[in-house]
Order: C-alpha cells, then sequence, then structure tokens
C-alpha cells in the first residue's frame, strides 16, 4: 500500500495521557497536519515508558521514537516526568555512546493546550529522521521488511 | 487470544472522509482473532450502541476494539455499552483515527493505512487485556486536622458543618496559631482577635469537633479512607477535665522568670501558664523546663491554690489511637531565624524586631499593653525604620529563595498604624519591590504613602550599628542615587517565613511529597491546589506556601470542601489501573518503594515454597489498590519485570509497538 | 596475610562468632580458586586460601548464604565491601546473620595477562618482591607484579572497606583514580567509531550470561531475560540487534547500582570490556547528577529514584561527548 | 607425508580458499584465536586453541530451522535452511578432533539430526599437533595424543615448515588439489613429535585417573553428598557449556517478527535456570541438580551408554573460563574420593 | 568585552534583583561616581567602557561588603576588580617597550622595575 518508493520512516510517539496524548488531540482538532509515519501510542505517564519499548520500537523497524510527556512541574502524578527525564537522558546517553544516531532518539514536554506545538515537533521530528534515513544501526535483521 | 469485534467509525464525515472506513473494517476482519468488523456512520450513537451490543453477543466477543475518536471522548462510553452487554468494560480498546488520523492527513490511501495499523495495534492490545474489576474500600467518616491556626480551625468548622465528625490536633496549648499573635489585620485594619476568638470558640463548642490540644501526630498509618492515626497528648501536668481556667494557679506560681513565648520572649511569665486570656482549651499547662516542683520535687504551689484539684505532676504522655477517612495539614508556618543576619544588628540590640514581635509591641493584650515603646528602655521611638524582604528572595544559603508574599501588606500596615498612632514619628520602609495584588491592597499601600506620609524608600539597609541608644542605619536610595544615614530609634525586620519544622516529619509520615523548601506539594498546581498528590491528604494554609489570612481561609474551606467530598461517599472506587508485583519475581530491592508518589508500596516478608519442599521467606512488595493511581513509575524501576501496570502492560505496550512497526 | 586470615577464621569458628565462612578455595594450579563455604578446622587448614589470585567477589553468595540460618562469617576486599553495602541497601541481604570480616587487597592478578605474555604451561607461581616469579613447562618468567593487575585494579577506586564487623590490617581511604579515561575516549570518537568499537565488542558475545550472573547488582529473583512472561526472553543473540539488547538493559538495570566492581569483565569468557557501559553510566550520573558511588553507604538515593526540580533535559545528549 | 615451507603458508591457504570457505584459528583482537574465514592478509594464530571450540562450526549456536506465516487464517510453512557451502577447518587441536566422534554419536545416530550431518559432510577438518600444551591440558587422560591428532589431514609445524598427512578420502581429495605441497618422509615429524610428547608427559594433570565411572557406580555417584558443596559456588552461566567442544544441549525457540515466526534452534546449557523446563515447571529445580547433570552426563551417563567413551576431551576450555573455576577436574577428582 | 568581565570575575549580572544592598554597604560610597549596584547594571547593560573611564573604580576598598551581603550572590565587588584588571590590561598600555631597555640598563636597577614596567595585555 506504500505510497512511493522514498524512505518512509517510521515513528512511534509515546504520549502520555494527561498532557501529551490530549495535546495530540488537540492538533488533530486543529486539523494541524503531521506525517502519517508518526504513531502514537498512549501510556499513563512519561514514567511508564520503560526503555525497553524504545530498543523493542528499533528492533522492529521503528526509524525513530519520541516520548511526548507534561512538562515538567505538570504531571498529573505529580513527579512522574521528573524519574522519566533521568531515565531518558541516561538512556539517551548509552545509546549515543554505543554509536546509536543521537537524533533518532527525543523528549518533548508537550502540554494539553499545545496542539500546534504536537504538531510542530511531529513536523520536525520526522524531518530529521528522513534526514537521517533508516535506522540500521539498532535493528534486527530478522524484522526488515524489504 | 481474545474472540475480537472491530467497530469502524465514520463520524458521520469527520472520519469517513479521508479514510476508507470499509477498507479498514475488511483488512483488520482479517487481523488474526477477528471474528467480527464493521463500520457504521455513528458508533457512539443509541443504534451504534445497539450495534456493538449485539454483535458482542451474537458472536461471543471477548475483545472490543473501536475505531474512532480518541478515547478521551468516548473510551467510557463504549466501557458502559459493552458492559451492558455482559463483557467487562476493560476489555475494549480505542483507536483514535479522528484526532489522531482523519483529521490531520488528507491523503486518504495514506490515512486509510494508518487507520489499518492504529487498529492492528489496538487488536493487539486487546487480545492480552485482562479483566478488570475496580474494588472498593470502605471511608471511614471523620476527618483529621493537624494544627489548629486560622487555617485548621476553618477547615474543621466547614467539615462539622457539614455533619462529619472531625479532630484537630495542636501542638501549643491553645489553638489560634500565629492570627493570636496579630494585632490588626490587612487591608480592613479590623482587630485579628475580635474576629478570630469567635471561631476558636465555636470550634471548641462544635459537637462535631474534638481538639486535642498540647498534642502531636505521633504515626500515620494506612491509606486514604482508612487511616489509622496515633496521637500523641503531651504531659501538661494538669487534668483537662478538672481544670477551670481561672488563672489562680498562673499569678501564684512563684517562678516569675519564664520567657513568655507568646509574646516572642518579649517580657516574662510563670512556669504554669495559659497562653492568653482567649485561650482555647484555656487550661492552664506546666512548662516542665522551669517548673521547681518537676525539676526538684520541692514547691507544689499551684496544687496547693488549685481548689479543683487539676494539678498531677504525675501526669505523662499519653497515646491515642484514632482512625479517619481523611486527613487535612495545616501546619503553618514560621518566621526565620534572624542569626545569619548580624548586619541588621538584630542579636545585638533589642530595638530591631521582627515584624511579629512588632506585633506584639503594638497589641493591647502584648508586653507593653498596647503602647509602642522601646524594648530597651521603654521610650517612645522617634524615628522607626522597616526593612523588607530580609532573608525572602535570596539566593543564598542564608535566605528562602521565594517571595514571603505577605511582608508587603503587613509592613504597610505596621507603617500606616506607627503614623496613626504617633503621628510625630518618621517611618521610613526600604522596598526592593512593592507587591500588592489582591483586593483592596494597593489602595492599602497608597494610602500608607500619601494619606500617612510614610517614606517609602527604593533601596536596601546595608547595616544597622546601635550607638549611644541610637541605630545608626546605613541605607541606599536607588532614585535619588545616594546613601542614607539615619539615626533611627527602631528597626523593624520583615523576616522571611519558612513552614512550620514539624511539617517535614510529618510529611515523611504521611508520605506527601514536599518542596525543596518544605512546603506541601499539591497535587496539581492549578486544578488540584487543596489536594496532595497523595490521596486522601488535603492542605489547608500556609504550609502549602506563603499566604495571607484571607487566601488562607479560603484554601481551608476548599480544602474542607474536598474532605466532605470524600467523607459523604460510603466506599471509594479504586482505579483498577493499578500496578501489580509478581510475588514470585520481586526481589524485593525497594526500588519501586522509592519511585512511588503515592506511597502505595510497602514490603511483607512472606513465606515461599521452595525447591524440593522447602520454603523461603522473601521480602516482597505489595501494592495497596486503593492508593494507587497507576502512574507507572514502579514498573520501569523495576529491574526483574516483577511490577506491571494493569492496562498498560510491558507486553501490552510491546504488542502495540510491533503492530505499529510491522 | 593469608595466614592471619587463616586465623581469624579458625577463631571465629572456635569462639562461635560464626558456625561457617565463606572465603576462597585452593584448586588445581595457584590461580583456578573457588568461592567456598568452610565448615571444619581441617577444610580452613588444609584449603583456605588468600592470594593474589582470589580476585571473586563473595558478597553475592551472601544472598542465599544469609538466608541458610546459623551465621556466616564472610572476608570482603574494600570493592566487595561495596556490593555488600549496595545489596544490604537493596535489602538483598539479611545482615543479621553475615558477620564481615574486612580485608585490605594490594590488587589482584589477571591470569589472562599472564597468557597474553605469552606465558603458557604455567605451573607454580612465587612472589619476590614486587615482582612475580612464574614457573611454567617451558621455563622460567619474572614479571613485575603490577604488569600483572587486573585492569580494574589498576583503576582501583578505593581501598576502603564501607562495611565490617572487623578489619583485618589498615582501614583504606578512597583513590582518585582515572577509571572513566576510556570512557571519556570513547566518549571523543565519532559516533560511527563508537558504533564500529561496540559492534566489534558486543559482537562476540556468546549470551553465556556469565557477567550476569556474577554481577551482585544482577541479583533478581528471575531476569527479564530468562522469564518467558517477559515477552523479552532469549536465550541466544540469534541478530546482532540481541547482543546490544541484552547488554543495554542489563547496563540500564544496574544503573545507580553498579558500584563497578569489575567482576562482569573479569569474568567474560571473551573479553568484552563490559564495564566501560556500566562506567558509562556513573560517569554520566556523576556529572549530571552529583557524585554518587553505589554502595558507599545504605541510605542514599541511587540517581534514577532521585531527581530535582531542574534536572538537564535529555537533548543533553546533543551537547556533551564527542561528535 | 607431504610439506610446505612456513612461508608459503599463504599460497597453502589461498589455494585452499579458491575451492572453499576456509576457517583458520587466528587473532580476534581480543587477545584470544578464534576460527576465521580466511581472507588475503590473515594469519594463523599464536595461541594454543580457540576459546569457542570447533564444535561451532558444525553446530553453530544458532541455527535456523523452519518459518512460519499466517496467510488469511491459514498457516503456511516456510523452509529457511541455510544449506553449507564446502569448508575447509584448518588448525582443529587433538582434543576438538575427538569431540567430532563424541558429536557424531549424538547427532548421526537415529534420528540423524540432517543439519549436523550435512555439515559434518561439507567440512574437511584439518589438525595441528599441539606444539606447546599448556597446563589446563589433560587430552592424554581420555587417550588422546597431542602429538599425532586425527582429522581429514594431519599437521604438524616447526619453525621452517609445515608438514602434511592425509588420514581419509576427504583429505586426499584435498592434497590433490594442492599441487604447491611437496613430498617427503614419514620420519619428518619425528622429531616433533617427540619434543611434544615429552612435554605432554610433564603435564600436571596426567595424573587425573577416572577408572570407576562406570555404570555400577552410576547411583552412588548421583547420590553423592559432596554434590551439595561442589555446586555451591557455581553461578549457573553458560561458560563451560558454550565454550566446550562436546556440549550438545540445544533448546528451539519461536521469534515473530511481525511477519512470520521463525524458529530456530539455540545452544542451551544444563547450568541455566530454565533448563529442560516443562509445562510443569522443572525436574532440576536447583543448582545443585543442574550442575549434577553437567558433570554425571560427560562423566558418567555418557560413557556409560557409548562404550565407555567419555564426554570429556581435556581441553581445558573450562579449566580456564570458569569465572569461579569450578571445573571438571575438581569435579572428578572430588567424585573420586566416593569412589574409593 | 562584557563577556571578558563576566569571565574574569565568573560573575552572572543577570541575577542582580536591584535592591541596592551593595551599595547599603558600600563604605566607599561618597568617592565613587558609579555605586556597585551601578556597576552591576552597567556591566549587563554592556556600559563597561564608562566603567572603565570611571576614577570610582580605584576607590573601591575591596572590603567585599557587597559581597558578603548581597542576597543573590552576585558578588560586585568582583565586577568592579574585573574592570580594573580589564583597564590593566589594555593592549598598548604598556609603560615601556622592548626595545627602550638597553637604554634604561642600569646597574642599581632592580629587574623587577623593568618587569613591572611592562603589563600584561590581551589581545
Amino acid at each position: 500500500m506504500s505510497v512511493n518508493n522514498e524512505f518512509q520512516p517510521t515513528i512511534v510517539a509515546f504520549c502520555c495521557n494527561w498532557c501529551s496524548y490530549a495535546g495530540a488531540d488537540l492538533s488533530g482538532t486543529n486539523r494541524l497536519q503531521y506525517p502519517a509515519n508518526v504513531k502514537i501510542i498512549r501510556i499513563p505517564c512519561s514514567c511508564r515508558l520503560n526503555p525497553m519499548f524504545i530498543l523493542r520500537a528499533f528492533q522492529r523497524g521503528a526509524d525513530g521514537v519520541i516520548l511526548c510527556g507534561c512538562h515538567p512541574g505538570d504531571c498529573h502524578y505529580t513527579t512522574g516526568n521528573y524519574y522519566a527525564r533521568r531515565r531518558m537522558t541516561l538512556l539517551f546517553s548509552m545509546l549515543d555512546y554505543l554509536g546509536i544516531e543521537r537524533d533518532r532518539t527525543r523528549v518533548e514536554w508537550v502540554s494539553a493546550a499545545e496542539g500546534a506545538k504536537f504538531a510542530a515537533t511531529m513536523n520536525d521530528f520526522a524531518a530529521t529522521i528522513h534526514k537521517l534515513g533508516p535506522n540500521r544501526r539498532l535493528e534486527d535483521l530478522r524484522c526488515r521488511k524489504d | 487470544m481474545q474472540r475480537v469485534g472491530v467497530f469502524v467509525c465514520w463520524c458521520g464525515s469527520n472520519i469517513a472522509a479521508t479514510v476508507d472506513v470499509e477498507k479498514v473494517a475488511e483488512v483488520l476482519g482479517q487481523e488474526p482473532g477477528v471474528v467480527f468488523s464493521t463500520h457504521y456512520q455513528y458508533m457512539c450513537s443509541q443504534s451504534g450502541q445497539e450495534l456493538i451490543q449485539n454483535a458482542i453477543r451474537e458472536h461471543s466477543l471477548t475483545g472490543v476494539v473501536v475505531c474512532s475518536c480518541s478515547p478521551r471522548m468516548h473510551e467510557n462510553t463504549f466501557r458502559k455499552t459493552c458492559e451492558k452487554a455482559g463483557l467487562n468494560p476493560y476489555m475494549v480498546e480505542i483507536a483514535n483515527i479522528r484526532e489522531q488520523c482523519s483529521w490531520i492527513h488528507k491523503n486518504k490511501e495514506e490515512a486509510t493505512q494508518k487507520a489499518v495499523i492504529l487498529g492492528r495495534a489496538a487488536i493487539a492490545k486487546v487480545h492480552l487485556n485482562a479483566p478488570l474489576t475496580a474494588g472498593t474500600s470502605p471511608v471511614k467518616k471523620r476527618a483529621l486536622v493537624i494544627g489548629g491556626g486560622i487555617a485548621g480551625i476553618q477547615t474543621a468548622l466547614d467539615i462539622a458543618d457539614a455533619g462529619f465528625e472531625v479532630d484537630i490536633v495542636e501542638k501549643e496549648p491553645t489553638i489560634g496559631g500565629k492570627m493570636t499573635q496579630i494585632d490588626k489585620t490587612f487591608p480592613t485594619l479590623d482587630c485579628a482577635a475580635c474576629i478570630l476568638t469567635p471561631k476558636m470558640v465555636d470550634a471548641a463548642q462544635n459537637e462535631k469537633i474534638k481538639i486535642y490540644s498540647y498534642s502531636e501526630v505521633q504515626s500515620v498509618k494506612g491509606f486514604v479512607g482508612n487511616f489509622r492515626v496515633t496521637i500523641k497528648k503531651k504531659a501538661r501536668y494538669v487534668d483537662e477535665t478538672k481544670c477551670t481556667g481561672c488563672g489562680l494557679c498562673t499569678e501564684k506560681c512563684p517562678q516569675k522568670k519564664v520567657p513568655n513565648a507568646f509574646n516572642l520572649g518579649l517580657d516574662q511569665r510563670r512556669a504554669i501558664y495559659i497562653p492568653f486570656a482567649q485561650a482555647v482549651p484555656k487550661i492552664a499547662t506546666i512548662d516542665a523546663d522551669y517548673c521547681t516542683m518537676l525539676k526538684t520535687g520541692k514547691c507544689g504551689v499551684c496544687s496547693k491554690v488549685c481548689t479543683a484539684g487539676a494539678i498531677d505532676y504525675k501526669q505523662t504522655d499519653r497515646f491515642i489511637e484514632e482512625e479517619y477517612g481523611a486527613i487535612v495539614v495545616a501546619t503553618g508556618f514560621n518566621p526565620i531565624k534572624l542569626d545569619q543576619y548580624d548586619e541588621f544588628a538584630y542579636s545585638q540590640s533589642p530595638d530591631v524586631v521582627t515584624s511579629l514581635e512588632f506585633e506584639r509591641l503594638m497589641n493591647a493584650a502584648g508586653p507593653t499593653g498596647g503602647t509602642l515603646l522601646r524594648p530597651s528602655d521603654g521610650t517612645h521611638p522617634k524615628t522607626i525604620v522597616f526593612v523588607q524582604c530580609v532573608g525572602s528572595r535570596c539566593d543564598d544559603s542564608k535566605g528562602k529563595s521565594y517571595c514571603s508574599k505577605i511582608c508587603c501588606m503587613y509592613t504597610a500596615k505596621h507603617a500606616m498604624l506607627c503614623r496613626e498612632k504617633y503621628p510625630d514619628t518618621d517611618v521610613y520602609v526600604f522596598y526592593i519591590d512593592v507587591r500588592t495584588p489582591g483586593k483592596n491592597f494597593d489602595e492599602f499601600y497608597r494610602r500608607a504613602v500619601e494619606e500617612y506620609g510614610v517614606h517609602y524608600v527604593k533601596g536596601m539597609v546595608g547595616k544597622v550599628v546601635p550607638e549611644n541608644g541610637k541605630l545608626k542605619v546605613q541605607a541606599s536610595d536607588l532614585l535619588g542615587n545616594r546613601q542614607l544615614h539615619i539615626d533611627a530609634d527602631m528597626v523593624v525586620l520583615a523576616a522571611a517565613i519558612e513552614p512550620d519544622k514539624s511539617a517535614r516529619p510529618l510529611a515523611t509520615m504521611l508520605t506527601a511529597s514536599m518542596d525543596t523548601n518544605d512546603f506541601f506539594t499539591e497535587a496539581h498546581p492549578k486544578l488540584r491546589p487543596v489536594e496532595s498528590p497523595t490521596a486522601g491528604i488535603f492542605l489547608s494554609g500556609a504550609c502549602q506556601g506563603p499566604k495571607d489570612i484571607p487566601e488562607t481561609v479560603a484554601q481551608a474551606s476548599a480544602a474542607a470542601a474536598k474532605v466532605i467530598g470524600l467523607l459523604a461517599k460510603d466506599s471509594l472506587i479504586c482505579n483498577p489501573c493499578t500496578a501489580a508485583p509478581d510475588e514470585l519475581m520481586c526481589n524485593g530491592c525497594s526500588s519501586c518503594e522509592k519511585v512511588c508518589p503515592y506511597g502505595a508500596i510497602t514490603y511483607i516478608d512472606k513465606e515461599f515454597r521452595g525447591p524440593n519442599r522447602t520454603t523461603l521467606v522473601r521480602r516482597v512488595a505489595q501494592v495497596n489498590p486503593a492508593v494507587c493511581q497507576g502512574c507507572g513509575a514502579c514498573t520501569v524501576a523495576c529491574p526483574s519485570g516483577a511490577m506491571d501496570l494493569k492496562g498498560f502492560s510491558n507486553k501490552q505496550i510491546m504488542a502495540e509497538v510491533d503492530a505499529i512497526c510491522r | 596475610m593469608q595466614e592471619r586470615l587463616k586465623q581469624k577464621a579458625l577463631e571465629l569458628l572456635e569462639n562461635g562468632t560464626a558456625d561457617r565462612i565463606l572465603g576462597w578455595k585452593i584448586g588445581e594450579f595457584f590461580y583456578d580458586l573457588t568461592p567456598a563455604v568452610f565448615k571444619t578446622r581441617q577444610e580452613i587448614q588444609e584449603e583456605f586460601v588468600y592470594s593474589p589470585f582470589a580476585g571473586a567477589n563473595l558478597s553475592k553468595y551472601l544472598i542465599a548464604e544469609s538466608r541458610k540460618g546459623g551465621k556466616v562469617a564472610v572476608f570482603l576486599k574494600p570493592c566487595d565491601s561495596y556490593s555488600f553495602t549496595q545489596l544490604l541497601k537493596e535489602h538483598r541481604i539479611w545482615r543479621e546473620n553475615v558477620y564481615v570480616v574486612g580485608v585490605q587487597c594490594g590488587g589482584m592478578c589477571d591470569m589472562e595477562k599472564l597468557r597474553a605474555k605469552g606465558c603458557e604451561g604455567v605451573l607454580s607461581v612465587g612472589e619476590d618482591g614486587e615482582n612475580i616469579v612464574v614457573e611454567t613447562l617451558y621455563g622460567t618468567n619474572v614479571f613485575p607484579r603490577a604488569e600483572l593487575l587486573e585492569d580494574r585494579c589498576i583503576t582501583c577506586k578505593s581501598k576502603k572497606v564501607v562495611t565490617f564487623d572487623e578489619l583485618i590490617g589498615e582501614q583504606g581511604t578512597e583513590l582518585e583514580s582515572d577509571r572513566f579515561s576510556q570512557v571519556a575516549q570513547l566518549e571523543a570518537m565519532t559516533s560511527q567509531e563508537r558504533f564500529a568499537f561496540w559492534q566489534k565488542e558486543l559482537s562476540r558475545c556468546i549470551r553465556c550470561n556469565a557477567c550476569r550472573n556474577v554481577c551482585p547488582a544482577c541479583s533478581c529473583e528471575k531476569c527479564v531475560f530468562d522469564n518467558p512472561g517477559s515477552g523479552v526472553r532469549n536465550k541466544a543473540a540469534a541478530d546482532s540487534f540481541e547482543e546490544s539488547l541484552f547488554h543495554i538493559i542489563r547496563a540500564f538495570h544496574v544503573t545507580g547500582r553498579c558500584t563497578d566492581c569489575g567482576e562482569c569483565s573479569r569474568v567474560c569468557p571473551q573479553n568484552i570490556p563490559l564495564h566501560l557501559l556500566n562506567r558509562k553510566m556513573i560517569k554520566d550520573m556523576n556529572e549530571l547528577y552529583g557524585t554518587y558511588q553505589a554502595g558507599a553507604d545504605p541510605d542514599t538515593k541511587p540517581p534514577l529514584t532521585d531527581f530535582t526540580l531542574d534536572d538537564e533535559e535529555p537533548s543533553i545528549v546533543h551537547t556533551r561527548g564527542g561528535q | 607425508m607431504k610439506k610446505i615451507a612456513i612461508s608459503k603458508l599463504n599460497d597453502l591457504f589461498s589455494a585452499i580458499s579458491k575451492e572453499k570457505v576456509l576457517y583458520i584459528p587466528a587473532d580476534d583482537g581480543a587477545n584470544q584465536a578464534r576460527f576465521t574465514p580466511w581472507q588475503e592478509g590473515l594469519t594463523l594464530t599464536d595461541k594454543l586453541n580457540t576459546v569457542r571450540s570447533a564444535k561451532d562450526l558444525f553446530f553453530p549456536q544458532v541455527e535456523n530451522l523452519v518459518n512460519f506465516k499466517n496467510s488469511g487464517k491459514a498457516i503456511q510453512i516456510i523452509e529457511n535452511r541455510t544449506e553449507p557451502q564446502p569448508f575447509v577447518l584448518f588448525g582443529v587441536r587433538a582434543c576438538d578432533c575427538r569431540s567430532f566422534d563424541i558429536l557424531d554419536r549424538v547427532f548421526l545416530s537415529d534420528p540423524v539430526d540432517t543439519f549436523y550431518k550435512t555439515r559434518r559432510e561439507q567440512g574437511v577438518v584439518i589438525t595441528l599437533a599441539c606444539n606447546r600444551p599448556t597446563e589446563t591440558c589433560f587430552c592424554g587422560v581420555f587417550g588422546i595424543d597431542g602429538a599425532d591428532p586425527q582429522g581429514d589431514v594431519t599437521c604438524w609445524m616447526d619453525e621452517a615448515a609445515l608438514y602434511w598427512r592425509a588420514n581419509t578420502e576427504k583429505g586426499e581429495a584435498l592434497t590433490a588439489a594442492l599441487p604447491m605441497l611437496t613430498d617427503c618422509a614419514e620420519e619428518a615429524i619425528d622429531p616433533i613429535a617427540a619434543k611434544i610428547r615429552s612435554i605432554l608427559s610433564k603435564l600436571p594433570l596426567n595424573d587425573l585417573d577416572l577408572t570407576g565411572f562406570n555404570r555400577d557406580r552410576m547411583m552412588e555417584l548421583f547420590n553423592s553428598p559432596q554434590w551439595e558443596d561442589l555446586s555451591q559456588s557455581c553461578l549457573g552461566c553458560g561458560t563451560c557449556t558454550f565454550v566446550c567442544p562436546t556440549c550438545q544441549c540445544y533448546d528451539v525457540q519461536d521469534f515473530d517478527d511481525g511477519q512470520q515466526v521463525r524458529r530456530f534452534r539455540c545452544w542451551d546449557s544444563c547450568m541455566f535456570s530454565d533448563f529442560t523446563m516443562m509445562a510443569h515447571g522443572t525436574n532440576r529445580p536447583t543448582q545443585k541438580e543442574r550442575f549434577r547433570q553437567r558433570f554425571m552426563h560427560k562423566l558418567s551417563y555418557f560413557p556409560n551408554n557409548n562404550d565407555g567413551i567419555f564426554g570429556c576431551v581435556g581441553c581445558g576450555r573450562c579449566l580456564q573460563k570458569c569465572p569461579i573455576h569450578m571445573h571438571i577436574v575438581k569435579v572428578a577428582k572430588a567424585l573420586k574420593e566416593d569412589l574409593k | 568585552m562584557m563577556d571578558t568581565i563576566k569571565r574574569i570575575s565568573g560573575v552572572n549580572p543577570r541575577k542582580c534583583m536591584k535592591c541596592g544592598k551593595c551599595t547599603a554597604s558600600c563604605p566607599a560610597f561618597d568617592e565613587m561616581e558609579f555605586h556597585p549596584h551601578q556597576f552591576v547594571d552597567m556591566v549587563e547593560n554592556g556600559r563597561i567602557d564608562q566603567l572603565m573611564q570611571s576614577r570610582g573604580i580605584d576607590f573601591c576598598l575591596s572590603c567585599f561588603a557587597c559581597v558578603e551581603r548581597c542576597p543573590r550572590n552576585v558578588e560586585p565587588a568582583k565586577l568592579i576588580e574585573a574592570v580594573r584588571l580589564a583597564v590593566v590590561r589594555q593592549q598598548g598600555g604598556d609603560h615601556l617597550r622592548p626595545e627602550a631597555i638597553p637604554h634604561l640598563l642600569d646597574e642599581n636597577l632592580p629587574q623587577q622595575a623593568i618587569t613591572a614596567a611592562f603589563r600584561k595585555y590581551r589581545k
């Protein structure tokens, strides 16, 4: 069903239920466009994101993974995004250390009111991944689709 | 694997215009486990819901995927729909193909493809869903208010008004708190005692309110609806049931040299005392640090003069255990100690006072009987210098980084009162900024300047040197670009305020979170300002942040309303999407406990069957589902993967990832 | 030193302080010591060894040993004592059943280094001042002790025994070591170079799990990689991705809990420098969240279960390290 | 008997690899040797032996079996076997060469493991006599002669030349295709072999005595109280198993890549906690049983079922690589005490 | 120049909340045309030249009263010291050129004096 043969990245966006998922909904309500290859997975809080999920996404063929959560200080559960921030900082640093392109992963804080920011973030991230090309350094060859 | 039904909604043209709903239904129908797949114009309509219900019955569906608008919109609707058809409501998953698909994409082929993928993810997840049942936990219909200041009193009164029992625990011998020490209140200048003491009496007389004065919270166990609290009643050596509060003992006690804490040490009282005339409860208390009888065993004067026979030197601390459904924290504030600010000569001269001491010096019930006299020589001060922001807005270790909020207004009040009572005094106020947002606040400050002629100087005092009975004040006048040298008679320091020292250990007991300044954190800074993130713990007054009296009272009533809302329920329905440990996998390492914002995780030593018919004792985590809010922080902290989150389990999320990346 | 330890072991056994001793047992050669529990006087006298080849960290054995009833006495070298304290912090060891004798350590020797010097057929080893004299089937070799030290001992972080009931020898101090220099070198490489480096290293992994099973931080009742219910179980790295996955997740799970004892690299049969992954995390935490040493005390919160309001954002990865 | 100058080794390797893939033991950059496909520039290691044994080439750690795919509501089966190309394995030591006999007894008896069989057929084994046996070597205990290994071709080396003797048809065929090998006298290898044997005679583990590990004493060994102590320090890692040339246990696993399910087999280790895990759980619940399984298999069950041939070849890899050095020699010696 | 001053002093003038406590504490107030709080403000707003030309900078006693009292840890005295240093380091501000030295050499002239006549400067 692919539209053309150009590289179409697969991007997984983990969004916290309270801010970023609502922000994504708002960008939809406002009809703000972003690429269709961004797919959102709803999690209760950014602190629910296990590093395993990110690696799993890369294994299964994702080219970029982004985590969106409430702005620090605004977490529905008070402290969740603070833990997420440390976890992701260390994880990203480790991935970078292992030679994985640092642009493949990102964390962005998007509030429920920031529909425009959500769309802009996704557009920018998708463009970055598009420029970066397919994920080759952290993929499982068995899951390659071509 | 479930028997899954897929229901694709057109949402009129909202979805159908950009997503080929027929095709989505057809493709998803081919997915493993899908036994029924259809599409309909409005799935959320009555007939749409009936369609789902019929399909559940006809095809014996065990899982339902609705491809429609955001779950934030209709997840609950569809859950109820399915529940009515006999399906567990948590066997429903929503694929958001409107807000996150049809509305953001224009290319129909692309949008259709994406809708299919989102549907697949929902199907993959629903295969791993398990029926969940929301548990309930009973609510003990009694509230505890910790702290008996104006905040605690107001909260207690409001709760009692709604018909619930409420206890106040106050660490001092009387309730009333800081407001009892204040002379007049801004911006109306009515007398604090006149408005506070009736409330204190109301509290004492209210049948629903029980006051534990001279008491402290010793331990807190349990969770929302079911707290078990141990209260320590400190020994006051006076039988509360017998003491009539006549005050004879406080006149006869031979130990006269006790610094009077109520007047901040500006005068002295006896070893047995009632803090002030309107104290509630009006019961004498023996100060064990000074009482000759308690220290040496010789004296006993108070016992001899007490006609009620209330004195009991043998009294010891008593512990009371009570159950509560909700706890309100109203521990209040204190001015900071000014030892670190020696440039203002606070420790060198008795004529350099804090604003709270100044309140006592102005108060008719204070050490000077309401006449403003210098503590050093009892003369009228002619020149008074007020210094703002002493210890507030500091970036160093000496002070506090925040603005104490109330100082600008009370300093304006003090300055105004001085000028009003003693028009011959010169009053200077040194300020960095004057912050007076609030109803009639700025007008009040302007009156101090315009009507009362208070000299407001933009600048700061650099040093104060006591010299020949005067206070040499060196200050800057930034607008005049000059340095001022004032010979003052009195200097009043607006000390920063900080949370009461008892708050930190209390927060630990309550597992309520605090910020770095020891103010309690609210559940949400905007939307849930009177609740702690820990369920069942509410915040009233300055324990949450600096506040003036109107704000405190407003928040106190708000907290009361929240408590009433909780106590009005017979039982609490718990969120079923809670964390749960696999005990066989749990290491007992406490990682999860450390990140739980609600204190929902505890540990027990539990016996397990080991290999070869042995038993093993292991420390394992327990989650209290009544307290857990389901954030999932613990699931990631857990290295063994023992902790998982119902409804958002590791496997469910990974199944979604797999489906999306497929 | 060995004699003092033996005497202590005998004393503890005889005065009833402990009913068994956890130490190192003699092997076929001078270097193949095995951690063992000694129960009798005779065993201690004949088989107890403490030598420059007693590298094995005994702390992890105490998870099981402390639960067996009775009291076990254990000899802990400084770095082992960090692991021990970290395990106490995680409630894994029942402290009341353990009697800890801290022992100083002059650095442990590495058989691999000896072999790397072409020393085959080694029969015995002797100490001659700062030199190690090795008798082999093919002659005698003499090496300065420093050349045979394990890599982890060359960059020893501390000679301090953090938890003990009794100390043999002097208490040591924390040392200034440049243990992060290799990490810094890697950080200074380009992303592509780092990727190549780690691909080369990790591709040798045979998933024997020695690194995990020896690691005192990997004390899980059941590892996610062994648990069929976890959804990520794998027994062999069937794809290069899985080599990385295992080591990334393992490094992440021990972040803030790894005391940098170096056992992972010591036991790796394929000589993969696994400690460089853990050290990277330690270095990051030190730089981003303030110095933290796991196992240095039983109370401090590990950085991943703590936070400050103004922590760095994950995007800092763009400005730190190499290109 | 043939020979070739050491300086011409490269030509020899080059010629062999023209026809077949040639594996030689080479340094792996981490101070160890491994069998590596030869390409121009690759040289023989000076290490005695590889860390991973030669069995890897016949019984790889991971092997694809078959794939499944959902097509509509049906399941489609897709063959996914990698057929091995002819290859030559150079530099196999006597111990590893013997391990093939042991593996053959397992994989080539009914039901025949066709994966293994094809690889055995496709592979030519060239052994190399051990010039510098090390202290962990105890192949002699199993009647293996490090100075005269088996294989399709046997080689000896001294400073000047490589000596080459074809033992089998496969070996002869390969020899015939290598004209650079020149004839030489059989006696040429005698001094080399003598030198090796003099060292072999001095090896410290020569005194390992395995008499009595027979069927009659099996239950006695099985029930030995010593297993408790011996297994106590075992970490439960698979190092010994994975470096062992004779360990042959494997697990069959499925991997769902999203499109299809890939069934593959991978090495298992009796030291692993999920070894022989079944629906009801495991019948070897503690490390003691799993540890016992490994050594009982090598020292008792295998010889009992295979004409007294032990399941160990004395290569010494586990002696060097076990993280806590609880190796087969220690176990055998401890058990021997029970038999006295 | 502003960055140089900030670098030399290690001070972040943006932290200043303009309370004037530094100026209130300054014992050399009357001697200086620019007072400590103005110093901070002028550095922040890049009016460094004016400061460098000011005679007042030499009247700062470096008593550090302002540093001690500042509630925001701005440390005005360090800024003033940095401006002084910047003046000293100005290029071309040397009292001597190397070529001139041979003429000046004399048995009794201390080496130190010649060295002192050179000023450190920055490019």
